[in-house]
């Protein structure tokens, strides 16, 4: 064999070599999950350390904002359809805000209840004018379909 | 590989063509000539004429914007290329961190060992015996300039290209250079050396190549 | 040699792809200006409001495309970088790093508006989020191309050293595509889909579309004529260019 | 005629690098003692609270390797440029990525293992969790050769250049970024108890990809340089 053959040979087997096993590690590691946030089912399974700093994530139960009269404070549950979690923030929060919202929430556990220091509102995929929302929404209510939940993932 | 007469030989080192352009400028050529075996060939010009570039290209650091490099009859590749081309630049690739002994050792790993000489030898016939273990950074500059002859003596290449290899050295020097010369083209070497002029190759009757001139062909 | 290839192998010649460009240039900007206008009165007076972020949403007509265009003007630079390092040809190098710049530009006004609309929407300026973050390094790679092609003299080796990088760069375009999959993160996923519905209304559909097509037309608007000046200047010392020179001195 | 073979070259090549080095070897200490410097400057400027230098360890300690390297990555190819070398190991016969490779090792153990070794001592300085410093190596000990090789390519991009320290920054930081997220990923991961072995798993894909491709591109683009 020649040598730049050669040369050329013992080049692509190396690549080939090193993409295989970076192919393997990356199988490996998505096997093993890397969680940009936390779910209330996922916290409540105990699968968030106990006094660990992480985001909580989550769509705004209906019904469960309250705010209180004299301060920023405000108290409400995020769920996942699965499990509920009681969320405690003090701060302004985002225009998209509001009830059946995706919203992300950094902060940690505090006697059962996640206190955050930042929330952020999640919005989704999907662009719908108002007035075929509303449409929809009462086209929905009238037919008693569950409404289309915007994917909270 | 079988040798051919070296009549049917193809040249050492053919150039056809040769054109380097920088910015669209051309800074040589066309440029044709050959080498062969047993030549020494003056390159002349005046400074900025292009030598150093035409050296760089014919030893593979560059590529020429036209033209081809033909190496004992096959195109150029760097890597049968480097094999047997020695080059000294202005630079001379010496650390001066290290000795001339150690600067010898680690030009032998990376361009192999000619049979039948030694680094201590190599040192001794460009007269620097006595000094393997100085720092080069404690040398003259004609003292570096002979380490890096004594590496062209070591390392086995045929064709050597030098770019002013009389610069900085003494009359000494010069003639260490010309002997150095005339053992290589004895032994079936060739070389390519340039000059502005200020000295030039004594012995023998060099052939030389005027930059300037354009298109220049030169059959052997 | 077949009819397209032929082509290319003119279109390759910079006197050619000077003359060609100059007659498509005042058509392509024209008509950039027509979409440009079109598409955002479309997108903000005549698309209805969202019914979760009523008129807030209207930024999406400038944000996305130019989000599509910092990736598709990178993709489009390290093609032709790739083309200017393998086969040396002149208008490719040219190209690339004239298209770098225009990349930057929509790469910082796509992470501007993104940033604007974020405040007030999800609650914040910025977040460290995959999206925004190899959005961000995408607009790094742009000015470390645009760094390294000033930065050398020689403008033949500028810009082959400059592709270079621009194709080690490339590794990040996938990540930026697909960072809202791979990762659950702040950042919503596409809209706009190549296969399946796109999750939009058509009344708010369309004008996106038309920015689309404008800001394309746009970006080759600027590019021919940014490479037309810079092929003049690479090429000042051939004929064609003293001659083109000469055209525009007597006119 | 014996031309060498190619892994005598490479020994050549470590032994000249590395008696240079040792020649210098006081200079081979700066990158530490500047990572020293760095580390020691948070506290001055967070103030001395255990609970708050010790959440922003890892990152710190990672971010001033980084830097620390970043520092000495100017000098991988410009002594070799400077005094003609560079030429020599271009025009030598054996293949030059593998040479490369060779100096990117010479580089990764001259300035990176140092840096590690006092890795846990800069952790120490600023409250790093015991339980964490595991990781923290294991991150390091993943991180900085790839560090060093996405490095080698942008050097060799810049080498002919005589004054490239910012642009070299400017080029290299966009692709550090990945890595440094992947390794304080990792790092934080570790200090709020969850698994830890993703990111370190991602790491050591990318370095295995880069120990292959970073020395052929970094020949590639010396190439370039150097017409």
């Amino acid at each position: 064999m020649n040598p730049t053959r050669k040369r050329r040979l013992v080049v692509i087997s190396l690549i080939l070599g090193a993409v295989g096993i970076a192919a393997t590690l990356t199988v490996f590691a998505l096997q093993q999950n890397i969680t940009y946030l936390h779910t209330p089912v996922e916290v409540l399974a105990g699968k968030v350390p106990a006094d660990a700093r992480f985001r909580l994530g989550g769509m705004v139960k209906a019904g469960s904002i309250q705010r209180a009269g004299d301060s920023l404070k405000t108290g409400f549950t995020v769920t996942d359809g699965d499990a509920d979690m009681a969320v405690e923030y003090t701060g302004i929060l985002p225009d998209l805000f509001r009830e059946k919202q995706s919203v992300i929430a950094t902060g940690r556990m505090e006697n059962g209840r996640f206190v955050a220091s930042e929330v952020l509102a999640k919005h989704d995929e999907n662009y719908v004018p108002r007035d075929v929302a509303e449409a929809m929404a009462n086209a929905h209510k009238k037919h008693d379909i569950p409404e289309k939940k915007p994917t909270a993932q | 590989m079988n040798s051919p007469t070296p009549d049917e030989a193809p040249p050492l080192l053919q150039a056809r063509g040769l054109t380097y352009l920088r910015n669209d400028e051309p800074i040589f050529g066309p440029l044709s000539f050959r080498l062969y075996a047993g030549d020494v060939v003056l390159m002349e010009g005046d400074n900025g004429s292009g030598k150093t570039t035409l050296l760089k290209v014919l030893s593979g650091l560059l590529e020429p914007s036209a033209g081809t490099v033909l190496l004992n009859g096959e195109p150029l590749t760097l890597a049968r290329l480097s094999h047997q081309v020695s080059l000294l630049g202005h630079l001379l690739g010496i650390k001066g961190d290290l000795s001339p002994l150690q600067n010898l050792r680690f030009a032998i790993g990376l361009g192999g060992l000619r049979p039948g000489i030694t680094p201590h030898q190599a040192l001794k016939s460009v007269g620097l015996e006595g000094y393997e273990d100085v720092p080069v950074r404690q040398l003259s500059a004609g003292q570096k300039k002979r380490v890096a002859l004594a590496r062209l003596l070591l390392v086995p290449a045929a064709l050597w290209l030098l770019d002013e290899p009389y610069a900085n050295l003494d009359r000494d020097g010069i003639a260490l250079v010309n002997r150095l010369l005339e053992l290589h083209a004895l032994r079936g070497g060739a070389a390519l050396i340039t000059s502005h002029g200020a000295y030039a190759y004594t012995s023998g009757t060099p052939r030389r190549i005027d930059l300037r001139d354009t298109a220049v062909e030169q059959a052997a | 040699m077949n009819p397209l290839l032929l082509w290319f192998h003119k279109l390759g010649s910079p006197p050619y792809f000077y003359r060609l460009a100059g007659r498509l240039l005042p058509w392509l900007w024209g008509l950039a200006l027509i979409g440009l206008v079109a598409g955002l009165y479309g997108g903000l007076v005549l698309a209805p409001a969202d019914y979760q972020q009523s008129d807030a949403f209207r930024i999406i007509y400038v944000h996305v495309p130019s989000a599509w265009m910092s990736m598709f003007i990178y993709a489009f630079m390290a093609a032709n970088g790739f083309v200017a390092l393998v086969w040396r040809i002149k208008l490719s190098e040219t190209l690339a790093m004239a298209a770098a710049p225009i990349g930057a530009a929509f790469t910082a006004i796509c992470l501007a508006t993104g940033s604007i609309w974020g405040k007030p929407m999800w609650g914040t300026w910025w977040t460290w989020d995959a999206r925004l973050t190899s959005e961000l390094v995408l607009l790094f790679l742009y000015l470390g191309v645009i760094g390294l092609y000033h930065a050398i003299e020689d403008r033949r080796q500028a810009s082959r050293a400059a592709a270079f990088l621009a194709l080690i760069g490339i590794v990040n375009l996938p990540i930026v595509h697909f960072s809202v999959k791979w990762w659950n993160t702040l950042h919503q996923g596409s809209t706009v889909k190549l296969f399946g519905p796109s999750l939009i209304d058509g009344r708010m559909l369309w004008p996106l579309l038309v920015m689309a097509l404008a800001t394309k037309l746009l970006f080759a608007a600027s590019l021919l004529s940014r490479a037309r000046v810079d092929l003049l200047e690479l090429e000042a010392g051939k004929e064609w260019a003293r001659q083109v020179a000469l055209a525009g001195e007597r006119t | 005629m014996s031309y060498g073979s190619s892994a005598s070259a490479c020994r050549a090549l470590l032994v000249r690098d590395f008696s240079l080095v040792w020649r210098r070897r006081g200079d081979a200490l700066n990158p530490v003692l500047f990572a020293v410097m760095v580390v020691m400057l948070f506290p001055f400027a967070l103030g001395p609270e255990a609970a708050v230098l010790a959440r922003i360890s890892a990152g710190t300690v990672l971010v001033a390797l980084l830097l620390a390297g970043l520092l000495s990555l100017d000098a991988l190819f410009r002594s070799d440029l400077e005094d003609g070398s560079l030429e020599q190991l271009v025009l030598s016969p054996h293949p030059l990525p593998l040479l490369l490779a060779c100096k990117i090792l010479v580089h990764w153990l001259t300035t990176a293992l140092p840096l590690i070794v006092a890795a846990p001592v800069l952790g120490e300085l600023l409250y790093l969790p015991r339980d964490v410093l595991p990781v923290m190596m294991a991150a390091l000990a993943l991180s900085t050769p790839l560090l060093s090789l996405i490095g080698a390519v942008c050097v060799a991009l810049t080498v002919g250049m005589r004054r490239s320290g910012m642009l070299l920054a400017l080029l290299v930081l966009p692709l550090y970024v990945p890595v440094l997220i992947f390794a304080a990923g990792a790092c934080n991961a570790a200090q709020q108890g969850l698994p830890v072995l993703a990111p370190l798993l991602w790491l050591g894909a990318a370095l295995a990809l880069a120990l292959v491709l970073a020395p052929l591109a970094c020949a590639a683009a010396l190439r370039i340089s150097l017409s």
